[in-house]
């Protein structure tokens, strides 16, 4: 359910993640927990429940293991969260290819996240809490979310918003070029961040030894991964043929 | 879900989907409305009291609602659906076709009342055998004052006794001309309405055939409670039930007997 | 005696419908008094010559800076420049003490709307008035009444809802997407 | 003076428990219902976090015995569907208490909705910003609208209680709306065919969840049709399995063996058809659909607990060996057999709902996931246990103020004609 | 019949009601008040600028950006170079639920004076400032003012970071600082350092080290995991399988020759005769082979570096692992280590030498002044104790949060954290190369805090003036950073006084102790924020966390996921056992949080060591 976008000044953002460079420091989780007012975990949080919008898996392979950031892939094809969402609360952004999640609209039925594939989505399952005064360190371009409410990788779009703002100033128009927290965080730059529409960054994208997780399943992710290693390929995409000469544990 | 609504889109998905929606919810109003409708109507044309008869009737069981040609053997275990209002009744419009003495004596009504002409174009209304078995006489049960309006198979008047009450159903149609303490068996004399006839009510043989049933079925109500005096032969138990049986008992008797469950 | 059987009913109907259309409104606002009384027609009137833009300015990265901070006001009234009684008060209450004064805004959108006044008056040359009517010319304050349940200004609940916005941006054919103005 | 008033408003011609024994039932079930209504404010003031779902777990005990509850609660429609439409008469013994069960259930389901949803007070946003392409939104809007159709179907018989009658036209509006009844029916059963439907199609649209998905016809997977089916199949068994309990507790007789016998009868010949269409759905998923997506049959059922052995007993055990006893007359006349296999018939049909809400979320979708298991908190039962017992409240109610089975004055009379000729 | 009137009367209500705005209102109301619950934090509104700094909190002094939002800062971002995860959430220490924000006596609040009185009164026994972060401007400014007090004595901390460094000073000809040059190395063996995780290493990720890696250690830890090649050791085990190194390295002509030449070469000598090749590999637990082919790739991959400082949470690693490490890096050339060049100390600052923990003799200390600048930093409290005075002693803990030290302290003053004043980072271990590295003030500190510096200034009766000073100091050393002088000649294998039979009995004793391999994460406890990658994602070992094969787990009988108490003869704290199938068996890893420290005890030989540690199930 697509509003009409401005004319010609669509973009469709993506993400290669080079899986050679991650090395599972975790600095992208806490840049994104940080620019997205995520709340600090609570007493009884845990793995199931924690609010991560970005989570770094560690996959055993036959050699080194590989860390494999998971996050939102904003799906193009066939958006699942989209299309099972009863009140329209997701709803993928015709000039940023983002699919939004609206906490305000969103009445905490999970059905997105029980359709994820990626699990990318997660819940706040309490009242999110920060220690006293830290809220004057929040930061000014993302609104916190309620209790009840699923949230999810936007892409950073408090950032696009800050782009379209300072672009604006100077009397620009169309798509705006902007870093997420993760890509800008990122110790080994492993993250790249760009605009698919754009012919250098898909080509570097559909690239040798790039794929995309679960990739069958027809859904349209946007977020490429790339590695040398077979059996990195093998582990992390799971697809039959690669899983052959990648030891599975 | 309307198009004046931020989020509404022409689509035909979407439109096919809150179009469906709409239709079974007006279907629904609509009909509730269209019940709401006809009661109205009713009530105005005053079939109010027939129809709960009717409605009630078909709570009775099976056993109750036996046809009168079912108890003078003549249609096996057939069961009326027509609340005993024969006036209507098809089958027995065919049945009585044969046969057409004149109502000679009494002319009983299912619900323990009798009517007779009494010579001067008015009848004369009182509670059968049973009834006052059950009930004791009428005296004690301030029977309608002269003037009410009668109907048929509706309620002539409540009888108020030991904590129960029981509706006594009018056999005819009409206004009451005098009303009596009951002690010559009558309670009121009746001026039928124009269109009085008294098709539905028993009659010879079938008023026999049906008080016999009646009998049985006051026995077979009345042992339902063991050591209650239960008559070896048959014959008819003597003096006023109320004062002899437990007041729960003689109460969902007499209910019984009068079609009032 | 037709009549006389529906009187309750119709009485019952009648109080509710008063009550709904006259008391709801009033009742579901409450007024917050604004720290002190300010009048933009005495600023930017003939004796003041003041431009909006000397206090409503925007700042070097774009972002608008709102209503001004005491420093700004201070500038001028160090010591009380008119004989206005709200004026000395206003001095000495909040120049003098450096108190911040916490002035209620009418047009305070929620935390999780993002309008930008560089979108839409720097490059979208959108006149001020088309949001925020007359206020600058305004004599004095007008009340500030809040909304109990939502929290929301009254000139935020009647004019500057997400429907005004929408309905502007489909006028102008624009993109109306959630995540445009989401944050 | 209290049992006087109990006795007033007790239908006559049947026999009622005593009221201090149903008084100590009342107030049993009601200690249910409180400890399960603070478990519900737990989650509705603090938070979710009381329950044991989490960010894998969206759906726990709470959508899996909804699920159950309304694919039980089909008794109300079909049972309708069958006496008003086909005009199944011996069916007329149990239309009450079957309207009595679906109100309970679907009533029931949308209170567990509303306390298992995040941010109940916004649950209209769904009708006022439907997205026409969730399952989720039909859903909400059958549901309700059925919910509608099913208290007006109440009204009647609240209507006929004995003292009620006396009130002005009540009895005429019941009389007239018993008239309409066939367009409840008619309407209940559309409704119903869509929110089944939806709510098996929630799980078979889930193109992420290689599992539960499933192609079909159009826009509605295969598992819209299954589940339709097996609702139909569970819902005369969980009729005839709580007559048969309520005939033991209140040790009654209420219906006839020829009602059983019907109910019996048709459960069997949907169940035998539901097992041959789920079978073939399966076969067809496992071999066709799934592969297709890169997840290969063994992906689902290597995992320890959840081996192939729950596909086995759902379709053979709980859906065929039911079917065949339902289907076979001789077989079906002996009461505990019908018993055993409408209790088997229903089981299948919660298996099934546990299957596609339970099994989903605990198989992993990534290759480097795990399998990931769940069991609910304290509040989680105490919240359904609230439910439960709110459902036995109202049917207690009902049964006591109410006829339920007209049959039973003239079992009860039979009854004692039989008595009468004994001694 | 008023019954019946008074229905009909709310009968009409109803149905007026629902044709007034009321109910439609206080729907849509109520779902806009769920978007705006009071108890949800309004975002800061402002103009959101950026001010260029560095981030302070540990060695590394990775440059960054502070993005505020009208003054206040939002978030810190790398300027250039990477940053380690906690350095994110570092602008939200000054929030942390830990922060102290007055002065405290015993948990009563008092004010900064009565501190300073006591403190003057306490000075007279013997005033010792302990300097938990050294090497930074501010720990020269506590010796400067400490050289106007009686026999007062600045004691920095024992760093695990640098270890080797400072174990191969002793080797060179003439008292230098040294530093190993990580940057020129080509071959690097590290053995139980987290040289990729936290080690002043956010710069050095797998991808862009530019050095093949051999990790050492014994429990799988996250450099272990992104090294070229492994060697999974017994616990413990670090000097034997160093002494092995050597004498295989000693195989080869070459190095013997030149070996031959240095001093201590026969101490060497009787230090590899127990480390037989059989003996290294049975007490390291590797074969023979594995240790032939790390010392082939280290002649082959010159300049190759060993690097053996230990864990700063978890220990560091005995002197006799030092020492050898030291001993196999002279036999390798050592071209990767470098002199460290000091930024320039302005002529007029005289400061008084720094003691060494173990120079203190026991019962030494009246007054005892712990500066705890930052959050992470860790020293066994049982290394402490006894140098202070039986009776009388006071402790004055200058500290950020009011857990670690203040609970032994008697009182608790506030200093400015990170971003509340101007601080610079002490110089990083992996680079000789000099820089200032300074974070300056965006927000205020809250009223009652006072830099340590200044409050030693006061109580030496001086001026206050540490912000100043820093000024002076960064004016003077300027902007550009000097490269690294070469390393002096080594003219040593082992220093003067190292009996060689000794070494070789303490890599024996080594083996005593229990299988436990204790590893820490020092940037953990900096924010809540933190506990993103601990508690609310598995990516990290949570502080406190006991991992171990299912088996040893079985075989201790222990279960896993269940809470436990660690206790030793020192203390006692909180573990959470959990099982780990790709754990090596039999090892213990222990994850190290700031609790660790306060139950070891500080064995002669520098390494801290948990006397007969139990673990009680809780």
């Amino acid at each position: 359910m697509t509003r009409r976008a401005t004319p010609g000044k669509a973009a469709r953002y993506g993400m290669i993640i080079d899986l050679d460079r991650c090395n599972g420091c975790g600095a992208c989780m806490i840049a994104c927990a940080v620019e997205n007012n995520v709340p600090p975990p609570d007493a009884k949080a845990t793995p199931r429940t924690g609010l991560n919008w970005v989570r770094v898996f560690r996959v055993e392979t036959a050699t080194r293991p590989a860390f494999v950031p998971v996050m939102c892939m904003q799906c193009g094809d066939e958006t699942p969260c989209v299309s099972v969402c009863p009140q329209n609360a997701v709803d993928v952004d015709p000039s940023t290819g983002v699919v939004g999640q609206i906490p305000e609209r969103c009445l905490g039925c999970r059905y997105c996240m029980a359709a994820c594939p990626y699990q990318a989505r997660v819940f706040n399952w309490r009242d999110p809490q920060w220690p006293a005064g830290m809220e004057q360190a929040l930061n000014p371009n993302v609104s916190a979310r309620q209790r009840g409410t699923v949230e999810k990788c936007n892409f950073c779009h408090g950032r696009w918003h800050a782009a379209v703002e300072a672009a604006a100033n100077e009397g620009k128009t169309g798509s705006v070029s902007y870093t997420p927290a993760c890509v800008e965080a990122c110790p080994a730059q492993a993250i790249e961040f760009g605009d698919l529409n754009d012919a250098a960054f898909a080509a570097k994208a559909r690239a040798a030894g790039a794929f995309r997780l679960l990739e069958p399943l027809g859904t349209g992710p946007k977020v490429y991964y790339r590695t040398g290693r077979a059996e990195v390929r093998g582990a992390v995409s799971g697809l039959i043929e690669e899983a052959k000469n990648g030891q599975r544990s | 879900m309307f198009p004046w609504v931020y989020g509404f889109s022409w689509t035909p998905g979407h439109v096919i989907f809150v179009g469906v929606f709409l239709t079974v919810a007006a279907a629904v109003a609509v009909t509730v409305f269209l019940a709401v409708f006809r009661s109205v109507q009713d009530f105005r044309r005053g079939k109010a009291r027939q129809i709960a008869w009717q409605s009630h009737f078909h709570d009775l069981p099976a056993s109750d609602r036996a046809c009168r040609h079912a108890l003078t053997g003549e249609l096996k275990g057939r069961v009326c659906d027509n609340g005993f209002d024969c006036r209507q009744c098809s089958v027995h419009a065919r049945l009585t076709a044969i046969e057409t003495a004149p109502p000679a004596g009494r002319l009983y009504h299912r619900g323990h009342t009798w009517v007779r002409p009494a010579g001067d174009g008015t009848l004369l209304v009182g509670l059968d055998e049973i009834a006052t078995k059950l009930l004791g006489s009428v005296g004690q049960a301030a029977a309608p004052p002269a003037g009410t309006v009668l109907e048929a198979n509706a309620p002539a008047f409540t009888v108020r006794k030991k904590g129960a009450e029981f509706r006594i159903l009018s056999p005819v149609d009409g206004v009451i001309v005098e009303s009596h303490d009951g002690s010559q068996g009558w309670f009121a004399r009746v001026k039928p309405a124009e269109n009085y006839s008294d098709v539905h009510l028993l009659r010879g043989h079938e008023a026999t055939a049906w008080f016999q049933r009646e009998v049985d079925r006051l026995q077979m109500a009345a042992c339902q409670v063991n050591g209650m005096p239960a008559l070896a032969d048959g014959g008819v138990l003597e003096g006023d039930l109320s004062e002899v049986l437990p007041p729960g008992v003689w109460e969902s008797l007499s209910a019984e007997m009068l079609l009032d469950s | 005696m037709k009549i006389a059987r529906f009187l309750s009913y119709f009485s019952g109907l009648a109080i509710s419908l008063a009550a709904g259309w006259t008391v709801l409104p009033q009742a579901l606002y409450k007024e917050v008094p604004q720290p002190a009384s300010f009048s933009h027609a005495a600023h930017t009137g003939e004796k003041g010559g003041m431009q909006c833009t000397d206090c409503h300015a925007f700042r070097t990265d774009g972002s608008f800076a709102g209503v001004p901070k005491l420093e700004t006001c201070a500038g001028c009234h160090a010591e009380p420049v008119g004989e206005t009684a709200s004026e000395k008060r206003f001095v000495e209450e909040f120049v003098k003490k450096e108190r911040e004064p916490q002035w209620q805004i009418y047009s305070r959108q929620p935390d999780n709307a993002w309008f930008p006044h560089s979108v839409h008056v720097t490059r979208g040359k959108l006149a001020c008035e088309g949001c925020h009517g007359s206020h600058g010319k305004s004599a004095a304050l007008p009340a500030y009444r809040v909304n109990r349940i939502t929290g929301y200004s009254q000139t935020v609940m009647a004019g500057m809802r997400m429907d005004d916005c929408v309905a502007c941006h489909r006028q102008r054919g624009l993109s109306h997407s959630c995540l445009d103005c989401h944050k | 003076m209290v049992s006087a008033l109990d006795r007033a408003w007790i239908p006559r011609g049947v026999v009622r428990a005593p009221l201090t024994r149903f008084g100590l039932w009342v107030g049993l079930w009601l200690g249910v219902f409180a400890v399960g209504a603070y478990a519900m404010y737990l989650c509705l003031a603090d938070g979710l976090f009381h329950t044991n779902m989490d960010n894998r777990y969206v759906f726990g005990l709470w959508i899996f015995l909804d699920l159950t509850v309304i694919a039980l609660g089909a008794g109300a429609f079909f049972t309708g569907f069958l006496l008003y439409v086909l005009r199944k008469k011996e069916l007329k013994a149990v239309i009450n208490s079957a309207v009595v069960l679906g109100l309970i259930c679907y009533s029931g389901a949308m209170v567990i909705l509303a306390v298992d949803v995040g941010q109940p007070l916004r649950a209209w946003f769904t009708y006022w910003y439907p997205n026409a392409h969730s399952m989720l939104a039909e859903v909400t809007f059958c549901i309700t609208c059925y919910l509608l159709v099913l208290c007006i179907e109440y009204v009647p018989i609240l209507l006929k209680n004995r003292r009620l009658r006396g009130i002005g036209g009540y009895l005429v509006f019941e009389h007239e709306l018993h008239k309409l009844m066939v367009v409840f029916a008619l309407i209940g059963t559309l409704l119903s065919f869509f929110h089944q439907g939806s709510l098996g199609g929630l799980f078979g649209v889930l193109r992420g969840r290689p599992f539960a998905f499933r192609e079909g016809f159009a826009i509605w997977p295969s598992t819209f049709f299954l589940f339709i089916l097996s609702a139909i199949a569970a819902g005369p068994s969980f009729i005839a399995l709580t007559t048969w309990l309520v005939e033991k507790i209140s040790r009654r007789r209420l219906i006839s063996a020829e009602a059983y016998d019907t109910l019996a009868r048709i459960s069997g010949k949907m169940l035998m058809l539901y097992v041959l269409m789920k079978s073939l759905d399966t076969l067809f998923w496992l071999n066709q659909t799934a592969p297709a997506r890169g997840f290969p049959a063994h992906r689902f059922y290597e995992f320890g607990n959840f081996g192939g052995w729950t596909l086995f007993i759902e379709i053979v055990i709980l859906g065929l060996l039911p079917g065949l006893a339902l289907i076979h007359a001789p077989l079906r006349a002996k009461r505990p057999v019908l018993l055993a296999a409408a209790l088997a018939a229903c089981a299948g049909v919660t298996l099934n709902r546990f299957v596609l809400t339970i099994q989903t979320m605990a198989l992993p979708t990534l290759p480097f996931d795990r399998l990931m298991s769940y069991w609910p908190s304290w509040q989680e039962f105490a919240a359904f246990g609230a439910v439960v017992a709110y459902g036995v409240l109202v049917y207690s109610f009902s049964f006591r103020y109410l006829t339920l089975f007209p049959q039973e004055r003239e079992l009860t009379r039979a009854e004692l004609m039989q008595r009468s000729q004994e001694a | 019949m008023i019954r019946r009137e008074l229905i009909k009367f709310a009968g009409g209500a109803a149905t007026g009601l629902a044709f007034t705005p009321l109910p439609w209102r206080l729907l849509g109301d109520s779902a806009i008040w769920t978007q705006n619950w009071s108890w949800m934090p309004r975002t800061p509104r402002g103009e959101v600028g950026e001010k260029e700094a560095n981030c302070t909190l540990c060695p590394a002094g990775c440059a960054v950006k502070v993005r505020t939002c009208g003054g206040t800062p939002i978030g810190v971002w790398p300027r250039g170079e990477a940053m380690c995860p906690a350095g994110f959430a570092g602008h939200t220490l000054p929030w942390h639920p830990l922060r102290l924000r007055q002065c405290l006596n015993r948990g009563r609040v008092s004010s900064l004076e009565e501190a300073l009185e006591a403190s003057r009164a306490a000075a007279e026994g013997g005033l010792a400032v302990l300097d938990m972060l050294p090497g930074r401007t501010a720990s020269l400014l506590h010796r400067v003012h400490l050289s106007g007090i009686a026999n007062a004595r600045y004691i920095p901390a024992p760093q695990a970071e640098g270890g080797t460094a400072r174990a191969m000073a002793r080797l060179a000809a003439g008292s230098v600082q040294l530093s190993a040059e990580l940057g020129r190395a080509k071959t690097v063996l590290s053995v139980s350092t987290p040289l990729l995780d936290g080690w002043a290493a956010p710069r050095r990720t797998a991808a862009n080290r530019g050095f093949t890696l051999w990790q050492a250690e014994s429990w799988r830890s996250r450099t272990m995991d992104l090294a070229d090649s492994r060697l999974l050791i017994r616990p413990g085990s670090e000097t034997a399988l160093l002494l092995g190194l050597a004498r295989q390295l000693l195989q080869t002509a070459g190095v013997e020759r030149r070996a031959r030449l240095l001093q201590g070469f026969d101490q060497l000598q009787a230090a590899i005769a127990h480390a037989a090749p059989a003996a290294a590999a049975e007490r390291t637990g590797l074969s023979e082979d594995r240790i032939a082919a790390l010392a082939d790739a280290l002649l082959r991959g010159q300049p190759s570096l060993v690097i053996a400082d230990g864990d700063p949470l978890g220990g560091p690693l005995p002197e006799d692992a030092r020492l050898a490490a030291a001993a196999v890096n002279v036999l390798l050339g050592a071209e990767a280590f470098s002199t460290r060049r000091e930024p320039p100390v302005p002529k007029p600052w005289r400061c008084i030498e720094c003691t060494r923990l173990e120079q203190v003799d026991n019962h030494s200390i009246g007054l005892l002044i712990i500066d705890e600048p930052a959050p992470g930093l860790a020293l066994p409290w049982a290394a402490i104790a006894p140098k202070l005075k039986p009776e009388g002693a006071l402790v004055v803990a200058l500290t950020w949060n009011r857990a670690s030290y203040a609970r032994r302290a008697d009182w608790l003053v506030p200093v400015p954290v990170y971003l509340e004043s101007a601080a610079d980072a002490p110089p990083p271990p992996d680079t000789g190369s000099w820089r200032i590295a300074v974070s300056p003030a965006v927000l205020n500190p809250p009223e009652g805090a006072i830099a340590a510096a200044d409050f030693v200034a006061r109580l030496a009766g001086a001026e206050p003036d540490s912000a100043a000073r820093l000024e002076e100091r960064q004016k003077l050393a300027g902007e550009e950073e000097l490269e690294a002088a070469p390393a002096p000649a080594f003219t040593r294998i082992l220093p003067a006084g190292t009996d060689g039979a000794q070494l070789a009995a303490a890599a024996a004793a080594n083996l005593e102790g229990p299988p436990v391999a204790a590893h820490g994460w020092r940037q953990a406890s900096v924010s809540p924020l933190l506990g993103k990658l601990w508690q609310e994602w598995d990516l990290r070992p949570a502080p406190g966390a006991v991992t171990s094969h299912p088996e040893t787990l079985r075989g201790l009988g222990w279960h896993a996921d269940s809470g436990a108490r660690l206790e030793s003869e020192a203390g006692q704290m909180q573990v959470l056992l959990e099982a780990d199938p790709t754990a090596p068996s039999g090892i213990i890893a222990l994850s190290a949080g700031p609790a660790y420290a306060q139950i070891c005890e500080a064995a002669p030989n520098g390494a801290w060591r948990l006397k007969n540690p139990k673990v009680v199930r809780s």
